[in-house]
């Protein structure tokens, strides 16, 4: 007890991340850490100088979330030497990091592809929503290019490389001109988010045009996007990675290493949840 | 008999800033229907004063009083309650605004339904610029205005709303003789009318004929009070410090080499094709009402505005420049008018104002781009010598010179060089008495060394002392070629106004 | 119409062959009722907060905090639903926060002298930095009342609700500008300063509200925008700046002096809104999207600088 | 020393201020030579672009296309190393990315007159959106030469190589804009336009020259941040614009024209980076920090603007 923890990310605008570092913060209160959060709002330069400052300033340990190590590999690096022990969450394995907790992305991305695909059965038109600058969102758009390859029974009639900040709004607003350009009854069956807010988006897009017919499915268990299924709404699924439990995870571990304990495994997974209407026990009909 | 209040009456001003005292201990009382003339070097304190008045800076002592009431005027406002009208010193207008909203800034507006009424504001600066500039564009951004079209525009604002008390700091430095007379018709209805009038200006002929009374002030002290048959030019210079000498005209010389000649050159604002030829240690006056196309024929030279047509040549050889960066490789040097806004660099050290454009000159070697600071620094000092400069470091800002010094400054850029062309605008607009006679000795100090010198003013007497030739100016064609032995200051005047103002 | 003239309408000659082209180029969906309608309520948020960069720009300042204003002020009316406040007290709250934050600015531009780039984006931060600590980081979507989301949705008479919110900000915003003595007064600041200064105009007062007018404008902005999407995130209001600014000085380039108006501004505006939309319509590539967006606004303002005779 | 005097430096006064406040708050380590190490490499790529920013700010402009621009030449230099090229033809091939950026920029702004505001942000539009091509939108880290980052990393002589480079830059910018003919007439352009023209400068070269330079500094300041981190997204740079912008505006405050200037700029990139540096060792939470920053930055320009008479 008595430890100083530091947590780092650039990317505590992010809801998911929020998630994260707030459940970190509840667990570390149990066990008596003083936690300090740093947010560097999207820059990865300013993040690397997080890094060189909280090591300098001596933290017994460094936890980066939302961010592959190796984006830092040179920060990391010498936090290591100063033996300090980092965790990362919802990062990548790294020589450098004590433990990785994360939920597999490319799993995120295959759950939720295969139960739109599923819905679609294995027929039909997609519009795709992505943000490839993001290194776990690129993943889960690497699921969704294998997917297609394998069903070849699905197309995709638009894309859209979404804006942050200002998620919703830029697809929304990119959602109501690609209506627009498909106009024809089942000319698009789905919307394929690579995260809940574009797919709120695409939802409020929907809701304007007063389209029916198209089906929405993010990744992230954003909780509008849990409410907007629930009302049954054209957002039809999420995939719930499982944020606080990776948290909780990374917490836990830590402690093992504070005790001067050898952990078991480089790399760990949270459970990942699909959650549809059915999860939710409501029914639209 | 004892006479009635004043309608102003200030005593014992005074006002620093700083470590220099603008003003000290200055009293000066006005009457209604007086017109008081205010005079003294650059730098002597007449702008300060007319700047307390109008409320734009606080004294450090001293009081105010209108028509017998002391009055506290800590902002324009103030002023303007007190029935005070002011044309600052180069007073600022609002570009793109035309005449009738420059007019009312400040102004209460008339207003109709909550809005600003423009129509009612249009005809009440139609009425009065009507009977003071009948041909005064007033629904033209002021931007588009020349310099004398502007100075009415100013005066319509502040005769707007029957002001009791007109003040004016160096109305018509810009004007030539023949405006200055419009102007001055205008003030003397004013006048006449009741208006008490402050009048500041270099021009001292001018205090004389317009003025009953005058004031000097040295450094900031009053050192002299005149009125009636006392009031003369001579008194006023004598009281500035400075002798009544008569002015030293050029020299009559016989012309030697042409240096410049222009053959049939259309440019800008010239509306016929300008023929003309310079000859080394030649002084050619260019003489004409303000918009009369002097600038652009000197900007045509310079390579600053583009020649339409026509042939020069510099020393018999061919010449058309692209940009001024020819000019100056040909030995052309150029004093553009309107210092503060096309000639100085206000924020910057007098080293760089005066050995800017030849920079080139003082490199630490061929190849390497870098000036030698010694030989630089030895340069300005020269330079400042010959053109008389009075500085206390090399360093000092540009903007805390005093006018004149500041037009010095921008001569001794080319005082480090044999050049064969000067170009002067205006070249002592707004410079006081002693300082302009000085600026003069250098322009025929630089004839004197073989330039042939071609010098663009407004002013008269300028024209008459300088010039060996002087061409007239109207409408942008030459009127006039009068060599030295002919010219009278009638024979100029008739020559340049025998037609109006350029209207719009 | 002579050539000059031709230059001179050059940016608003070059939005209008935009829009013919994505017409052609889509036969039925640009120019469709419907798309009018989207595009419409896509640049209504942009237009507002234009809108008080021109205010501000025309007074010769920046305002930089204008997108963090927004998110904040969408913030507080959303952290007020959150804890069960309703509308009459969430929104005059949320409006007044963005009036305080621009009479901030215009302090301490105006009183102290500051640039105002460097006084708003220090305001800015610190709005921004309140807006994260209010949100707690969080999406805030809770108990947000229908009628609120009426403000940013529907339609009046087949007009959508947020276009009459921006009509009506900018109409207003040019007659206060053009016809009052407010607007006369800050144009003559913008235009001349000094000159402003020594017709005795309270200049100081004026640059003060002017801020506070363009902090408000922000706000409803960032209201109108909660509206829209029903959820607020802190950094929402953020994209909104360099756009905002774009449509700004594309705007200028309609005026013989570069001064900023509302026209140009709305102009600049719909030549923005208008490229991505209709490239999105066409399904052009992000990346071919972005740098057509940058050469298609070069090509708007050079149209019209061609046409101007060397300085 | 007068009160003026002091009021004069106020801003730097206000630094070191902050320098005791951390010091003193945490012994031992805010103090330390591993923290001033850090310090100068955390500033080094901010130093530079505001570098840039300085020198296209002296004659009176503005480049808003820096960080785009660093983020172009980053990828340049990555894809090409994933391409299997070696630095030998990747750095030089990504400066001048930079410089041929900047040259359109200055062009675009001296010989078309286009206000450099719309055509850098245009042109930084181009450029992004080339750089996202460029780059497929995914990171890149493929191939890296151990020379290459070494360019970012570690230390001669005890001082960061990163460092080098930065003091390197602005000491060689001051130079040049203080020392040399081309100095001299940028700081005639910036001074008074009109009349450096009408003494023969050359001025839209010169302004050409001036925005190829800051391309070119905003490419070396991308190659320092991808060496320094190893890895290259096609946005990484661009939140560099606001904060360059920053430190060149509070290091005005030094000047008594409000001048920009290489030292007051390096004084700006050092109190915000201390600012953000002093916050973390102290840990200070995330919202109060960044309001912090506000709040701080502008009592530092304000100490600064108390002393001046009004105008
Ligand atoms: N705002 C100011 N700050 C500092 N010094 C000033 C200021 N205004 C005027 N001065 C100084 O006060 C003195 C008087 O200046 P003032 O402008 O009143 O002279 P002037 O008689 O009007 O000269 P000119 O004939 O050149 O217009 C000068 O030394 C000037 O430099
Ligand atoms: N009434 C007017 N309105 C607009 N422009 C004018 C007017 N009169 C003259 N000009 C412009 O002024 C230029 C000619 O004036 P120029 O400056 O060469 O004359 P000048 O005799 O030197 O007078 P000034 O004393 O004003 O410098 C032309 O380019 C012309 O377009
Ligand atoms: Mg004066
Ligand atoms: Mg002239």
């Amino acid at each position: 007890a008595g430890e100083r923890v530091a947590v780092v990310t650039p990317y505590l605008s992010a809801i998911a991340t929020a998630e994260m570092v707030e459940s970190f913060q509840q667990r570390a209160a149990d066990y008596d850490w003083t936690v300090e959060v740093f947010d560097t709002a999207g820059d990865i330069g300013a993040m690397a100088s997080r890094i060189e400052d909280v090591t300098t300033s001596g933290v017994d340990a460094i936890v980066i979330v939302s961010i592959d190590p190796a984006q830092l590999q040179d920060q990391v690096d010498r936090a290591a030497d100063a033996n300090i022990p980092i965790i990362a969450i919802d990062g990548s394995l790294n020589e450098a990091v004590a433990l990785n907790v994360t939920s597999d992305n490319y799993v995120l991305g295959q759950t939720m592809t295969d139960y739109l695909f599923d819905q679609l059965g294995g027929e039909g038109s997609i519009v795709r929503l992505f943000h490839s600058a993001h290194p776990g969102v690129r993943q889960r758009e690497i699921a969704l290019d294998d997917a297609l390859e394998a069903y070849p029974g699905i197309s995709e009639v638009a894309q859209h490389y979404v804006q942050v900040p200002g998620q919703i709004d830029d697809s929304r607003s990119a959602m109501d001109s690609i209506l627009l350009a498909n106009q024809h009854e089942g000319a698009i069956d789905a919307v394929w988010a690579a995260w809940d807010e574009p797919g709120i988006g695409a939802q409020l897009a929907l809701e304007a045009a007063g389209r029916d017919g198209i089906i929405i499915a993010g990744i992230d268990g954003n909780p509008q996007a849990i409410e907007l299924i629930e009302s049954c709404t054209s957002f039809v699924a999420t995939v719930r990675q499982g944020f606080s439990e990776m948290a909780e995870i990374a917490a836990e571990e830590l402690q093992q290493i504070f005790d001067g304990a050898e952990l078991a495994e480089p790399e760990r997974y949270a459970p990942v949840e699909l959650i549809t209407r059915d999860s939710l026990g409501v029914s639209c009909d | 008999m004892p006479r009635p209040d004043p309608v102003l009456a200030l005593e014992g001003l005074g006002k620093s800033f700083g470590a220099t005292h603008a003003l000290r201990d200055v009293s000066l009382t006005l009457h209604s229907g007086e017109a008081h003339g205010l005079v003294g070097h650059n730098g002597a304190g007449k702008s300060t004063l007319i700047k307390i008045v109008a409320g734009v800076h606080q004294p450090d002592i001293g009081t105010i009083s209108v028509q017998g009431v002391r009055v506290d005027i800590n902002a324009p406002v103030d002023a303007y309650n007190a029935g005070i009208r002011v044309i600052h010193q180069d007073a600022p207008l609002v570009g793109d605004f035309d005449t009738v909203d420059n007019c009312y800034l400040g102004r209460p507006y008339p207003r109709r339904w909550g809005m600003v009424d423009k129509s009612a504001m249009r005809a009440a600066v139609a009425a009065i610029a009507k009977e003071i500039a009948p041909d005064l564009p007033i629904d033209r951004a002021v931007a588009l205005l020349n310099t004398s079209q502007r100075q009415f525009v100013r005066l319509v604002r502040a005769l707007l709303d029957n002001g009791r008390i007109l003040v004016l700091d160096e109305p018509t430095a810009a004007l030539s003789a023949e405006e200055s007379q419009r102007f001055f018709d205008v003030l003397e209805k004013v006048r006449a009318r009741g208006t008490a009038i402050v009048l500041v200006t270099h021009r001292l002929d001018e205090i004389a004929a317009v003025c009953s009374r005058a004031t000097v002030l040295v450094d900031g002290a009053v050192s002299g009070r005149f009125e009636g048959s006392d009031l003369t030019a001579g008194a006023l210079v004598s009281a500035m410090g400075g002798s009544e000498s008569p002015e030293a005209k050029t020299p009559d010389r016989t012309p030697t080499s042409t240096v410049l000649e222009l053959g049939q050159i259309k440019a800008g604002g010239l509306a016929a094709p300008t023929s003309l030829s310079l000859q080394s240690g030649e002084i050619v006056a260019l003489y004409g009402l303000v918009g009369s196309g002097r600038s652009d024929l000197l900007n045509a030279i310079w390579g600053s505005e583009k020649l339409a047509s026509g042939t020069m040549t510099i020393e018999g050889t061919p010449y058309r420049p692209r940009s001024p960066i020819d000019a100056v490789r040909r030995g052309v040097s150029y004093v553009p008018s309107d210092r503060h806004r096309t000639g100085l660099f206000e924020n910057k050290s007098l080293l760089f104002n005066a050995t800017l454009p030849l920079l080139r000159r003082f490199r630490m070697a061929d190849w390497l781009p870098v000036p030698n600071r010694q030989r630089e620094r030895k340069a300005f000092v020269d330079a400042a010598r010959s053109v008389g400069l009075v500085y206390h470091s090399a360093d000092q800002l540009a903007r805390t010179l005093s006018g004149g010094n500041q037009q010095k400054l921008i001569f001794s850029r080319w005082a480090h060089r044999r050049s064969k062309v000067m170009l002067l605008d205006e070249p002592t607009e707004g410079v006081d008495i002693v300082a302009k006679a000085a600026l003069r000795k250098i322009i025929r100090d630089m004839a004197k060394d073989g330039n042939g010198v071609l010098v663009s003013t407004s002013d008269r007497d300028e024209a008459l002392a300088l010039g060996d030739r002087i061409l007239v100016f109207r409408l942008g064609t030459i009127v006039a070629d009068i060599p030295r032995s002919q010219v009278t200051p009638t024979a100029l005047s008739t020559a340049a106004q025998s037609m109006e103002i350029v209207a719009a | 119409m002579t050539l000059t003239t031709l230059y001179r309408y050059g940016t608003l000659i070059a939005f209008f062959l935009l829009c013919l082209g994505f017409a052609l180029a889509s036969p039925g969906v640009f120019a469709s009722q419907a798309n009018v309608v989207n595009l419409l309520q896509q640049v209504a948020t942009l237009a507002i907060v234009a809108t008080a960069a021109t205010m501000v720009m025309t007074i010769g300042e920046f305002d930089l905090s204008v997108g963090f204003v927004a998110s904040l002020s969408a913030v507080i009316c959303f952290v007020l639903f959150a804890g069960g406040y309703d509308m009459t007290l969430a929104i005059p709250l949320a409006l007044l926060g963005g009036m305080v934050s621009g009479t901030l600015n215009g302090v301490m531009v105006s009183r102290f002298g500051v640039p105002s780039f460097v006084a708003t984006l220090a305001v800015g931060t610190i709005v921004s930095g309140l807006a994260f600590g209010l949100s707690g980081g969080a999406s805030l979507f809770q108990n947000v009342p229908d009628a609120f989301k009426a403000l940013g949705r529907g339609a009046i008479l087949g007009v959508p609700v947020l276009a009459l919110w921006f009509i009506a900000v900018m109409a207003g915003t040019a007659l206060v500008l053009a016809r009052t003595e407010f607007g006369r007064r800050v144009q003559a600041i913008g235009g001349n300063v000094v000159a402003a200064r020594l017709a005795g105009l309270p200049v100081m007062r004026d640059v003060i509200v002017t801020f506070a007018i363009a902090g408000g404008l922000s706000a409803l902005a960032g209201l109108l925008l909660a509206a829209r999407l029903g959820s607020v995130q802190h950094t929402m209001g953020e994209p909104l700046l360099l756009p905002a600014y774009a449509a700004v000085f594309i705007g200028t380039t309609m005026s013989p002096t570069g001064a900023p108006s509302v026209g140009g501004t709305l102009l600049g505006v719909l030549i923005t809104g208008v490229l991505v939309n209709g490239m999105t319509i066409m399904g052009v590539e992000p990346f071919v999207q972005r740098m057509m967006t940058g050469v298609i606004i070069l090509v708007a303002v050079l149209l019209r600088h061609f046409g101007r005779r060397d300085p």
